[in-house]
Formats: C-alpha cells, structure tokens, sequence
C-alpha cells in the first residue's frame, strides 16, 4: 500500500473475502504489527459482511472500499448501493447480553459492537441512493484494550 | 469453499483442528455443519484447537456460539490455541467469560494424556 | 479443502481471481482443475488475479505452470497482482522470465477497459 | 512463540498445511516483517512437503519440527521416521532449465532449489530410523535478493 487503497468488488461474501485479503496483503506493507492487521480487517469485515447480509439482502449491488493512511490511524470509506440502513443510521451496537441461558446466547448481533469499539468518527450519510460509511481506526494508540 | 477440519480422540475427549486460516462469513455455516459432523455420537468433552486460525470475524464467533449450543450442557465443549486477534474477538464481546479457553492445546490434553 | 475462483470477462480477456489466502500443496491439484473449468472455451487472453494470494509454494508454483501449459501457444495466460512473497518465488526460480507479470490488476486490464 | 515452538504431527498434506499456520501464527508474535516470515514458510513448508510426497511416498508416520530463535536467525529441525534420502544425502537442488519450449517447462523439482537458496548451514543426518534435516534462516541479511 502507497498510502491509499480502493476497491471496488460486488456485494458477495465471496468478494468481501477476496478483498479482505487484498486489503491485508496491501497492509503488509506499512508499518504494522499483526495485531493491529488484525484489528483493521476485522471491523472492516464487519463493515462489509452487514453490508451483504442487509443492505444488499434483497438486491445486487457494487461496495467501494477506500482506505487512507493519515496522521491519526487509518481512514476508511465504504460505499454501497444498497438500501439504506433502519431508522437512516447505524445500529447502536449495544453489547451482547450473555446473562442468559446456554440455549439463549446470541449467536449474531455482534457487528456493530465491534464496529463501534474499534473505530472513532463513525459517519453514515445516505447520498442519493448510496450508502456512505466513514470511521478511522487509530494507529498507535492502545485501543484494542477493551 | 472448504472447511477442512481434523479430529481424533484422545483418551476420552474429541480434538478437533481447524486447518483453515479463516472461520468468516463466507465458512461459518460450513463450520457449524463440518462440527455438527464430526462430533456426532462422540466423546462427551469436545476440544477445537484454534491455533491455526488467524482471523474470525463475527459470523465465526456466532458459529462456534452454535456447536455449543447444538453439543448441549450434557457435553463440554472447550477452546485452545486462539491466536492474539481470535482472542480479542472472544475479549472484546465478553465471549471469553463464556467459554473454556486453553491458554494451549498442551495444557488441554495434559489431564487427558495422564488418564489414558 | 476448496478452491474458490471467480471469473468474468472485461472486453476480450478473461480475467480469473483467485479468492483463497493459498495455493499450496493441499489445494494445487484443484486449483489447477478449477483453472481448466472456468477458462474452457472462453477468450484467449486469460488473466489471473493473484492478489489475494499471501501463500504460493513450489507445489503452487508447478500449478500456474501447468495452467499456461494447457491453455497453449495459442492462447495468453498473464499474472497480476502479486503479493510480495508470492513475486519473491517466481524471482528465485526465475519463473518471472517465463510468465507476462503486470504489477497490478489496474495495468493488466486497462487496455481492456479502453477497447471495449 | 516464546523462542521456541515445537510442533509433532501426522506426515499429510493437510497436517503440514496446518502445521505451517500454526508456525506462522507463533512467529507473528516475534519482530519478524511479513516479507520474512513468508521466506520463512516457504522453506518450511518445502521441506515439509518432500518428506510427505516423498520420505512417506509408501507409509505413514510423523514429523517433528522445532524452530529456535537465536542470534544469527532461526533455527529449524526437523524429523522424520520416513525413507532416508536418495544416495544418503538431499538433493543438490540444481536451478530449474527453463531454456525449454512451452510444453517441457517444468512442473516440479523447485523445492531442494529453493530450500538451498534460502538456507545456511543445511544438515543431513539418518540416525537410527529417522530423517533429521536442520538449517538455519538468516534473519536480519537481505538473503532474500536473488
Ligand atoms: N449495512 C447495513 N445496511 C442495512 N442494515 C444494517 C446494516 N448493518 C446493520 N444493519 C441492521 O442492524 C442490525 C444489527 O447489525 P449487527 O450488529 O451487525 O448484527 P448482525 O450480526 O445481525 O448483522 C442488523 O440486524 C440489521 O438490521
Ligand atoms: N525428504 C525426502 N526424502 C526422500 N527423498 C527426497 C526428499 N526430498 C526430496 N527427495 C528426492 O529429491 C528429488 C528432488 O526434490 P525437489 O527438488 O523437492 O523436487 P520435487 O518437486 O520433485 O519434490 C525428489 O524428486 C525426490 O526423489
């Protein structure tokens, strides 16, 4: 990775996988330790699998992945042009409730926690029949401490 | 897409090896069902040694959630060998309160060795 | 263990994205047998997208060679998008001598996209 | 990995396969680039795979890899109790003819070449019924620049 990054691929969970490992192959190249690889592609997972499940769930459709290394961390923008999310913004992303019994634990509803734990600036537009998300993912700092 | 997966039994528990680099959206059912598969009618303590497995993102988490759930409380369904970014998805939605975790697959089939 | 391969056609060439992390030793063969499946019949230019690949030992290496073997002197077979450990390989056996290499997705199809 | 790994398992093609993840998850830890610990693997797994495709071509067995970090780069063991090498000793690993037409190109035969490139201090050993290789893998050189 120069210092930017696109993508542009259908909204298939195939895809989302063949670009996830683009994205991990072109982020080799910087200055970064696994664990934070790690960290990136999985909120950037999350940000693309909900985008697959829900807003192409009932159409097909193209995702834009755009990635920029700045000063503060890593700067993401993803656009799709799928239907726009529930109420015109992300879920809240409360955590999971785990006080329940075996049979009851949630076995999805996950994303957007981790979404919103791992990111800072978290922006949703809906621009004409697009979705636009931003967020960065601090470099640097210790945020991966929950 | 393949999920290849490994087991053998070892005293009286069932390890199985994820030899897959990837439990995400696109194998996550097929996790479940490969799990489902060769778990069926075996030994009642179940451990999934996970130090293959570099990157899981939410719909692995919620599969594993499912082979625990599908095993029941009548089997033990324990974890070894999660690598550093497995880990912080189990730390970071509190999974990790949940589930048996092995810091090693040594330290989970020590007992068993002994016992056989 | 699978093989996933995505393929499209951009003006006349085909191009052939591999979506697997590896091609290694357990997934040559059948990488090797999807290659021949999805570019059957199809244009004479064929491009693989190696991108996604961080993995590729000599077993994989003797795959993408066989691959340019079947498709003959009549057809074009090119690489892109090489990973730097997957270009390091090709490097040492100077197999990058043998093979049309563009250094990146954008280079190999541009002309592509301009003619169609 | 601490500075040590020591991993024993079935000579298959899908143990070798999860053998080399397991390596590489543990040497993510230490303060290795991408780039090297891809060298890394590649040799590994050469050497893994001709003991499987060849050392266990007519049985079954195990492997015994052990990886030791020290000063001079990584150290590598590996048993078998497979078939010795042919004439008792591995092979010179001569550069592949590419001098050829298209359809003699070859296919295989890369693997002793590029264990040799990539090594130093290669050994051989037959002790008893055992295959003991070991070399080493400078860490810190540009070995990598053919
Ligand atoms: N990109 C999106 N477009 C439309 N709706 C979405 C999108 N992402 C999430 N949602 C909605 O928010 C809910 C919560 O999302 P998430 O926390 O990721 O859980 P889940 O695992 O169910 O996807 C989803 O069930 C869905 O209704
Ligand atoms: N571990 C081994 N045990 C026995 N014979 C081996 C071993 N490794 C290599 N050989 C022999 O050396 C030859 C060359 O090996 P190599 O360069 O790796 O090429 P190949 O791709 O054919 O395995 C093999 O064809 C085999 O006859």
């Amino acid at each position: 990775m120069t210092d930017d990054l696109r993508l542009v691929f259908p909204g298939t969970t195939v895809a989302v996988r063949t670009a996830l490992l683009k994205m991990v192959g072109n982020l080799q190249q910087l200055d970064l330790d696994a664990e934070k690889i790690g960290s990136i592609e999985l909120v950037v997972a999350e940000a693309l699998n909900n985008i697959v499940e829900h807003a192409f769930a009932e159409q097909n459709g193209r995702i834009d992945l755009r990635l920029t290394n700045g000063e503060r961390g890593l700067y993401c923008a993803i656009e799709d042009d799928g239907s726009p999310m529930p109420d015109g913004r992300p879920p809240i992303g409360n955590p999971p409730d785990l006080s329940v019994d075996l049979q009851d634990l949630p076995e999805g509803g996950f994303g957007w926690f981790l979404i919103r734990e791992i990111t800072r600036d978290l922006g949703y537009e809906r621009v004409e029949n697009h979705n636009r998300l931003t967020f960065r993912i601090p470099v640097g700092d210790d945020f991966t401490r929950s | 897409m393949g999920m290849e997966l490994n087991s053998e039994t070892i005293g009286n528990a069932l390890l199985v090896t994820v030899c897959e680099p990837r439990i995400d959206a696109a194998v996550a059912i097929q996790f479940k069902d490969r799990m489902r598969e060769v778990s069926d009618g075996g030994p009642d303590r179940v451990i999934l040694d996970m130090s293959a497995v570099s990157f899981l993102d939410s719909s692995g988490l919620g599969a594993v959630v499912a082979v625990m759930k599908f095993l029941g409380k009548e089997r033990s369904f324990e974890l070894a060998g999660l690598t550093p970014t497995v880990a912080k998805v189990f730390r970071l939605t509190r999974m990790d309160s949940i589930f048996t975790i092995h810091p090693d697959l040594e330290t989970a089939i020590a007992p068993l060795a002994n016992a056989s």
